[in-house]
């Protein structure tokens, strides 16, 4: 009991890193109509800016943890957005109105380049940082086993908590979410009621990269080690997690890496580790096949 | 009514949530006649035809086909694909559906798929390119040459469909639906963008479908210079109710209808009409 | 108010446009007819920019806006309400109408709401249906009322009647007058429909193959030969 | 001049092993180079990336056939070096490699010489090391599911087996991830205290530090890819309960220590595979002094029969290709440094 | 939607100084934390170490390389629109005709040519492997419309199978060829038929995710794939049962001895070269033969608007159905032909980048279009193999191509689609029969 607890403790925080680097995917898809393959990498970016920041304020003797915490953050955010707001720069905007296709392919060339770019300036080896927030809270003891939370995975769960309402009350209640949302469903009549399509694309592209770099600070946090291939990984998972809450549902896709991030946990601790990808997708399948359109995803009801 | 019942349509119910579409509609369409259902926006025509040809499955209702050779059939219980495919029941869309990037003689051959992919021997003889394959291939061709030609669309066979005007389209569009030889041919709104010429064109080109071919035709239209010259016999829909029905000189008299969709000053479209 | 000289447009290599001098003066019903094909709804996106002009001059208000972006043109006063309605169909009516506000003063938003409301009540009873779910008229009616949410100087109104019943063509041709004597507002007007169009209108112009053939009054375009054979009377 | 060739992953993930294998080549052919090369010609280095992947790995071997190498030393991941060296089979080109999966030299290639052990050996001293030091504890036996890692992993397994304990837990996780919470829950749950693990440095610093805040102290037994000090780096403390299995450290052959100064003065820490590269052209450079020639037939002989002194050691092959005295010694980390594990 | 360019005015320098320095600017900002700050590794823990002249250097370049670029650009713009433009329509499929005969004729030639170059066959070959996944994916995503971001799992159950079939049952290259060719069939219509009302982006993780389950299970199951440590030895194929072997097994021949020549190992590697040379060929007739077909035209039409299609009585599922299995067999056929010049898999090879790889492919070379495919092939296979001069550079210059290839073909290198049937043409050859 202690045992699937503590798992249950551990799923929920995998799924919540989950669902924050698929709250920014879904941020993005909402308006380009497209997943944005190059997520995964700006996530990596912004881990390791704050992996940089936080060495960076070790040196300057900033101890206090809420200033060095938001100073972080604060520098991640700010850096990344310029990468989020470059990439579709480079490899979006110029493929404005081609087909689908061309943009995920510049998106994956964009993915190819960030990763090597990373790896050629700040080196292949992986980056530790010490623990930042230790500790945390002992729930309950049974047998010998003690259930933990510790602090930091409290911090991750409120955080993309509050990070998805605040963008759910964003995308569906602002005149900025309903622009951003028409941008999607038809740029030129979007363009025609006066609204700068470029700019709001560029600005959701932003948003999506601090979000992305919301998640790299959390994840360097948390595991205290990054390498430059971590979007990979975190990308996909990131992506399936978004699909499978429904894409463009922020809250879906909130859903979606918690899901996952507890079959991850309880199918690892129970059945085979050596499965769960499969489990992960087999389920992923499943749920679509009766809900073509994710969980929490509007079926898509064209009428003819 | 004289003529023999193609279709009949009985106590159909169409419900999306809370909102009824249709609400126990029962029509009939004669074999042979051109039947035209005509009501306010919103009244659920589109809804009807969707429910015809299976591409939603009604709340409740039946839709019984007498097919001239195939004998009854059950729409209602027939998904997407073998409605027009069995039934010989074809539609057009309102808002166009055509396949845009495919030439207009493409769009009509595409429309001939099943008889011809059954001629390919599921492409085992259309691999090898066997005689069989090539008759039923020139056959095709010709089937798509003769529409072309009837709705004037022979120069542009070879351009993308989809670089057509609009009105063009609207064509292009009905001579696919007849290259899958329909029983009953469901029009659903097919004058939209039409200036009034190509709409009295197209006035000819529907009773001739119906007097020569035989093709019974089911009719959305808000153009009333179509319906009321084209038609045998109007069904008028309002709110997914049927409120009125008869021939067209009943309909354009009957105060429900001028009431709910003609509207009561009737000076100016009588006299478009006149023009017409 | 807008002038247009000799404007060529372009889509890749289909010449669409051929050199179109129009002139829409303040207060204004103009309409334009044309064969299927004519371009006429070519030239009304190409006050948008979409497809720019290849070469020509667009001026509006005095305005060259000739290479404005498409985003700056409806700020400056101009609505459309396009071929096909292009609403989004994922958002509801109510976003719909909000959308066409996206310049307007926040001041306006409930006179313009109650007017577009009591124009299409139909829309006020389905305010927060998915617009893609609406029937083909209603979707048209949603089109107009999002192109007057932002109490535009020139309304551009592509085949408004396509698509809704008689009562409701009726209804729109009031409309636009209305709009037009009541709040001074100038229209441009594509019909296909050239007998309510050409009534309503002051004035009217004829496009054949990218190319102005003919203009006149209303009333000249009604009576011209020409007109009558090409556009309004059907052989039968 | 003659050309020598190195091949290993100098891009993707395990680009930090390729960086070490170029860094040591580049010293040695430098040194050899200084010392007036070999045969009197100046040796070339030419590098070779097949990321990992075999596909690259094939296109790299013949793209070195092309360039006339008389000697590769690579590749690393095993599963590039299998198909690769059918290249240099082929085109005679003698090979060394540091790739452990037994395979590599299991396939009647006689081109092919390893210079570090073999997995199975790797696995059966570390396994031994277990059952001995451990005996009475729980001890879980975890693998990447890379080839070397399953390799690894269960031939530790069956060697402590075969000693008398047999491991509580046999699991794999997934390389590439940074969540392994789960299986330390796991771990704790089955209180286990020895991690026999076969795999990667990167995954052991992760699971140490999601052990040690879940309150479970670890002590980890793994292969050769524990001399990367990313370990200590990410790991922090918890590395110096890590141990592993290793060739004798070349870094403490007093022949060897001239060369660890000089890399360590060129900000090279001569870790993991930097000597190896070094000792492979060594190697390479030996034999063709010894053999007066550097045709494959002369050098694949001398290869065979002779006796290498490197800097990690006497270096002396099988009828197979494998090192005849791999000696595999057990280290543990301490403070950042690993040393000889007590026995 | 196309526009033409429009003649804007030329560039004043005052203004192109500004745009450089507004890329400077960026450069900065994404250089700072990227360029001029990086952390390594100091006993044990990390230091911060700063470069700024490394990002001044970087600054630098962006804004020299940005003002040289958007000058020549400008030029070239200003050519163009000087002249009149010229309708290119209708001399493309001429033109499309010329080029494929030529890379035809080249690629029969270049082993004659580089006859003793075994890293340019061997390329080629590698080049040509793409190539016929190209053309398979092509009909999925190509023709069909349908995102496969998960291809490379036929690819896998190709080699596998043929691996498979050998290691236990001893089946030669040509006859695993087929039964391979089958399975994968059979698994792309295991994996068309739960997606089949999906769209889009879903239907792409599910394909991506089917990938996956794909190369997790090779891992794992190593009773039948022999999991991580691959399957090996391999047999090559064989020219009507010759071996290529330098020592051919007692009381056989080999080709070299059969043909009495010496033995050398580039005649299996021209052979090889030649065997998927013809494969690809075969593909290429069989997949445009079914273009114009009426599958192919369905699939076409499914890609334009799936509604459509079903009220012309088309039975979508069986459509789908059909572009899936045919684009698996592809991929199947090109699997064995890979594990047999290999002579060795494993899992790693069936990885999702090899998936984007041939995706880009086919996007790359412009949906739908045969000859794009062979072009982008070349061009996806080449760049990295170029690439090997500039060792850790080649993945970050491969990225960047891949970006500016598709910025600067937004549409594909051959983007034109010619039409399956002509109204004209069959007239004329109606008229003559
Ligand atoms: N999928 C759906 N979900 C919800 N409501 C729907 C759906 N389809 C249709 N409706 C509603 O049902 C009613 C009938 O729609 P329908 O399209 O049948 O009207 P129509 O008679 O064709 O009108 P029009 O002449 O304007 O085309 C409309 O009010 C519409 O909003
Ligand atoms: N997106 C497009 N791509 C290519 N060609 C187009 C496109 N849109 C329109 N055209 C072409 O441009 C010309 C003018 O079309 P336009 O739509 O302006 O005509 P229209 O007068 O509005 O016709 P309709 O009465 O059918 O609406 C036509 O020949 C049409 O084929
Ligand atoms: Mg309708
Ligand atoms: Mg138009």
């Amino acid at each position: 009991m202690a045992y699937a607890l503590q798992q249950l403790i551990n799923g929920l925080t995998l799924g919540a890193v989950y669902g924050l680097i698929a709250i920014g995917y879904t941020m993005v898809y909402g308006i380009i109509g497209m997943i944005n393959f190059a997520h995964g990498d700006i996530f990596m970016v912004s881990a390791f800016i704050a992996v940089t920041a936080f060495t960076l304020l070790a040196a300057f003797d900033i101890t206090s943890l809420p200033l060095a915490l938001t100073a972080v953050l604060i520098t991640a955010i700010f850096f990344t957005s310029a990468y989020g707001w470059a990439v579709e720069r480079m490899a979006y905007r110029p493929l404005r109105g081609s087909t689908r296709l061309a943009p995920l392919i510049s998106a994956i060339g964009m993915s190819i380049f960030l990763q090597n770019m990373v790896q050629l300036t700040q080196g292949a080896r992986v980056k530790p940082i010490p623990p930042v927030l230790e500790g945390g809270i002992e729930i309950w003891q049974s047998g010998g086993f003690t259930v933990q939370i510790s602090w930091t995975q409290i911090m991750i769960v409120v955080v993309t908590i509050a990070l998805m309402v605040g963008f759910t009350w964003l995308i569906t209640q602002t005149a900025f979410g309903r622009q951003q949302r028409a941008c999607e469903q038809d740029s030129t009549m979007t363009a025609l009621l006066g609204i700068n399509v470029d700019r709001t694309i560029s600005a959701t592209f932003m948003l999506g990269a601090a979000l992305a770099a919301v998640a790299g600070v959390m994840v360097t946090v948390y595991y205290g080690v990054v390498d430059f291939f971590i979007g990979f990984v975190a990308g996909i998972k990131a992506f399936t997690a978004a699909v499978l809450g429904g894409i463009g549902s922020l809250p879906g896709a909130m859903l979606g890496g918690l899901i996952i991030g507890l079959i991850e946990a309880f199918w690892a601790a129970y059945l085979s580790p050596e499965y769960k990808d499969v489990a992960t997708f087999a389920i992923l399948i499943l749920v679509l096949m009766f809900r073509p359109s994710g969980l929490l995803g509007r079926p898509e009801v064209e009428k003819v | 009514m004289s003529a023999a019942t193609l279709l009949s349509v009985e106590s159909l119910t169409m419900r999306f949530g809370g909102l009824t579409a249709i609400d126990d509609l029962s029509v009939s369409v004669p074999a042979g006649k051109i039947t035209a259902i005509i009501g306010p926006n919103g009244a659920g025509k589109t809804t009807f035809f969707n429910c015809l040809t299976g591409f939603y499955k009604p709340t409740t209702g039946s839709v019984r086909l007498v097919h001239p050779r195939k004998g009854e059939m059950r729409l209602e219980t027939m998904t997407g694909h073998r409605v027009a495919r069995d039934a010989q029941v074809v539609r057009t869309f309102q808002n166009i559906r055509l396949f845009p990037k495919m030439t207009v003689l493409e769009n009509l051959i595409v429309a001939q798929h099943n008889f011809l992919q059954k001629a390919s021997g599921f492409s085992l003889a259309g691999i090898f390119r066997l005689p069989s394959y090539r008759t039923a291939e020139a056959a095709a061709l010709k089937k798509a040459a003769h529409w072309l030609e009837r709705l004037g669309l022979t120069d542009i066979a070879d351009v993308a469909a989809g670089d057509l005007p609009y009105g063009t389209q609207r064509r292009i569009e009905i001579a696919r639906a007849l290259c899958v030889d329909p029983v009953l041919l469901c029009l659903d709104e097919p004058a939209a963008g039409l200036n009034p010429r190509e709409s009295a064109e197209l006035n000819t080109l529907l009773l001739s479908l119906c007097r020569e071919e035989g093709i019974a035709i089911l009719l959305i239209e808000h153009d009333m210079s179509v319906v009321m010259n084209v038609s045998d016999h109007i069904c008028v829909l309002n709110y997914g109710r049927k409120i009125a029905e008869g021939t067209p000189e009943e309909i354009r008299n009957d105060p429900q209808v001028i009431k709910a969709y003609l509207g009561e000053d009737d000076e100016e479209t009588a006299s478009g009409e006149k023009a017409a | 108010m807008l002038h247009m000289e000799g404007v060529h447009a372009h889509y890749g290599h289909i010449h669409a446009l051929r050199g179109v001098d129009v002139t829409v003066q303040v207060g204004e019903i103009v309409t334009l007819i044309g064969a299927n094909g004519a371009g006429k709804s070519t030239l009304m996106m190409s006050l948008f920019g979409k497809p720019g002009a290849s070469s020509g001059r667009i001026v509006f208000d005095g305005e060259d806006i000739t290479r404005v972006p498409s985003h700056l043109i409806s700020r400056r006063g101009i609505a459309i309400v396009p071929e096909g309605r292009r609403i989004f169909p994922r958002m509801t009516v109510l976003e719909n109408l909000l959308m066409g506000t996206a310049f307007a003063d926040p001041a306006n938003f409930n006179a313009d709401i109650k007017r577009v409301y009591a124009m299409f009540p139909i829309l006020e009873e389905r305010a927060s249906q998915r617009a893609g779910t609406l029937s083909g008229g209603e979707q048209q009616m949603l089109a107009i009322g999002r192109a007057l949410m932002s109490r535009p100087k020139l309304l551009l109104l592509d085949e408004p009647s396509l698509g809704l019943a008689p009562i409701y063509i009726k209804r729109i041709f009031q409309i636009v007058r209305e709009l037009n004597t009541e709040h001074g507002m100038t229209v441009l007007l594509v019909e296909q429909n050239a007998h309510h169009a050409l009534r309503v209108a002051h004035r009217g112009y004829v496009l054949q193959h990218g190319e102005i053939v003919l203009a006149g009054t209303g009333q000249e375009l009604l009576a011209s030969e020409e007109v009558r054979a090409a556009y309004l009377e059907g052989g039968h | 001049d003659l050309t020598v060739a190195i091949a290993g992953p100098m891009t993707g993930q395990y680009a930090s092993a390729g960086d070490q294998i170029r860094r040591g080549a580049e010293m040695a052919i430098a040194d050899i180079n200084a010392k007036g090369g070999v045969l009197g010609q100046k040796l070339k280095l030419e590098v070779g990336d097949d990321a990992c992947d075999p596909k690259q790995a094939v296109s790299v071997a013949n793209t070195m056939v092309n360039k006339k190498i008389v000697f590769m030393h690579g590749h690393w991941c095993s599963s590039s070096t299998i198909p690769a060296s059918e290249v240099y089979a082929e085109a005679d080109i003698p090979m060394a490699t540091v790739s452990t999966n037994p395979q590599v030299t299991e396939r009647g290639l006689k081109n092919i010489f390893r210079i570090m052990g073999r997995d199975d050996q790797q696995g059966m001293v570390a396994g031994g090391y277990i059952a001995d030091k451990f005996k009475g504890k729980k001890v879980a036996v975890l693998d990447d599911k890379s080839a070397y890692g399953k390799g690894l992993a269960d031939e530790m397994a069956k060697a402590m087996t075969a000693k008398g304990l047999k491991p509580t837990l046999r699991e794999s996780i997934t390389a590439g991830e940074k969540d392994y919470s789960g299986i330390v829950t796991k771990l704790k749950q089955a209180g286990v205290e020895v991690l026999a693990y076969g795999g990667y440095h990167t995954e052991v610093a992760l699971i140490l530090r999601q052990a040690q805040q879940a309150g479970l102290k670890l002590t980890v037994m793994g292969g050769d890819t524990m001399t990367n000090s990313e370990l200590v780096t990410a790991a922090g403390a918890a590395a110096d309960n890590v141990m592993f299995t290793f060739s004798p450290d070349p870094r403490k052959n007093p022949d060897a220590a001239p060369i660890v100064k000089r890399f360590r003065d060129a900000k090279v820490e001569p870790e993991g595979y930097v000597m190896y590269a070094y000792a492979a052209m060594q190697l390479f450079a030996d034999a063709a002094t010894q053999a007066k020639s550097t045709k494959y037939a002369d050098l694949e002989k001398t290869l065979r029969g002779g006796n290498f002194k490197t800097v990690i050691g006497d270096l002396a092959f099988d009828a197979k290709g494998d090192q005849k005295q791999p000696g595999f010694v057990v280290y543990q980390w301490k403070g950042g440094q690993y040393d000889y594990a007590a026995k | 939607m196309s526009a033409v360019i429009i003649a804007r005015h030329a560039r004043t320098p005052a203004e192109r100084f500004k745009d450089a320095a507004w890329v400077a600017f960026i450069a900065l900002l994404l250089g700072i934390p990227m360029v001029g700050l990086t952390t390594v590794d100091e006993g044990g823990a990390l230091t911060v170490q700063t470069r700024f002249g490394m990002l001044g250097a970087f600054v630098g370049a962006s804004f020299v390389g940005r003002f040289i670029f958007r000058w020549i650009i400008d030029m070239v713009r200003n050519r163009r629109a000087a002249k009149p433009a010229v309708a290119k329509a209708d001399r493309t499929p001429q033109a499309v005709k010329v080029i494929g005969w030529a890379v035809l004729g080249a690629s029969i030639a270049l082993p004659i040519v580089f006859s003793d170059n075994r890293y340019v066959i061997d390329t080629a070959t590698t080049v040509l492997i793409y190539v016929m996944l190209g053309w398979g994916l092509n009909v999925v995503v190509g023709l069909a419309g349908l995102l496969d971001l998960g291809y490379v799992a036929f690819y896998a159950v190709g080699a596998y199978t043929y691996a498979l079939l050998f290691s236990h049952f001893g089946w030669t290259f040509w006859e695993a060829l087929l039964v391979a060719g089958a399975m994968a069939a059979a698994f792309g219509i295991l994996l068309g038929y739960p997606i089949l009302r999906l769209r889009g982006d879903y239907l792409a993780i599910v394909t991506l995710g089917f990938g996956e389950i794909i190369r997790v299970i090779l891992v794992n199951w190593t009773e039948l794939s022999n999991g991580p440590n691959g399957i090996g030895s391999i047999p090559r194929p064989t020219l009507f049962g010759l071996p290529f072997e330098r020592n051919p097994a007692e009381g056989t021949q080999s080709f070299a001895t059969f043909f009495g020549l010496e033995f050398s190992g580039m005649h299996r590697i021209v052979f090889l070269y030649y065997l998927i040379l013809v494969l690809a060929l075969l593909t290429n007739v069989f997949v445009a033969r079914l273009r114009k077909l009426p599958v192919g035209r369905a699939w076409e039409a499914l890609r334009e608007d799936e509604i459509a299609c079903k009220a012309m009585g088309m039975n979508v599922t069986n459509v789908k159905l059909s572009a899936f299995a045919i684009g698996a067999m592809l991929g199947g056929f090109a699997g064995v032909f890979f594990a047999a010049r290999q002579g060795f898999i494993s899992p790693e090879s069936f990885t999702f980048t090899e998936s984007a790889t041939i995706l880009a492919i086919v996007v790359l070379g412009g949906m739908g279009s045969q000859l794009g495919v062979v072009l982008a092939a070349l061009v996806l296979v080449l760049l990295p193999e170029l690439g090997r001069n500039f060792s850790e550079y080649r993945m970050l210059l491969f990225g960047t191509a891949m970006v500016l290839i598709m910025v600067w073909k937004p549409g594909g290198l051959l983007a034109s689609r010619e039409p399956t049937i002509r109204l004209k043409q069959a007239a004329i050859k109606g008229g003559e029969a």
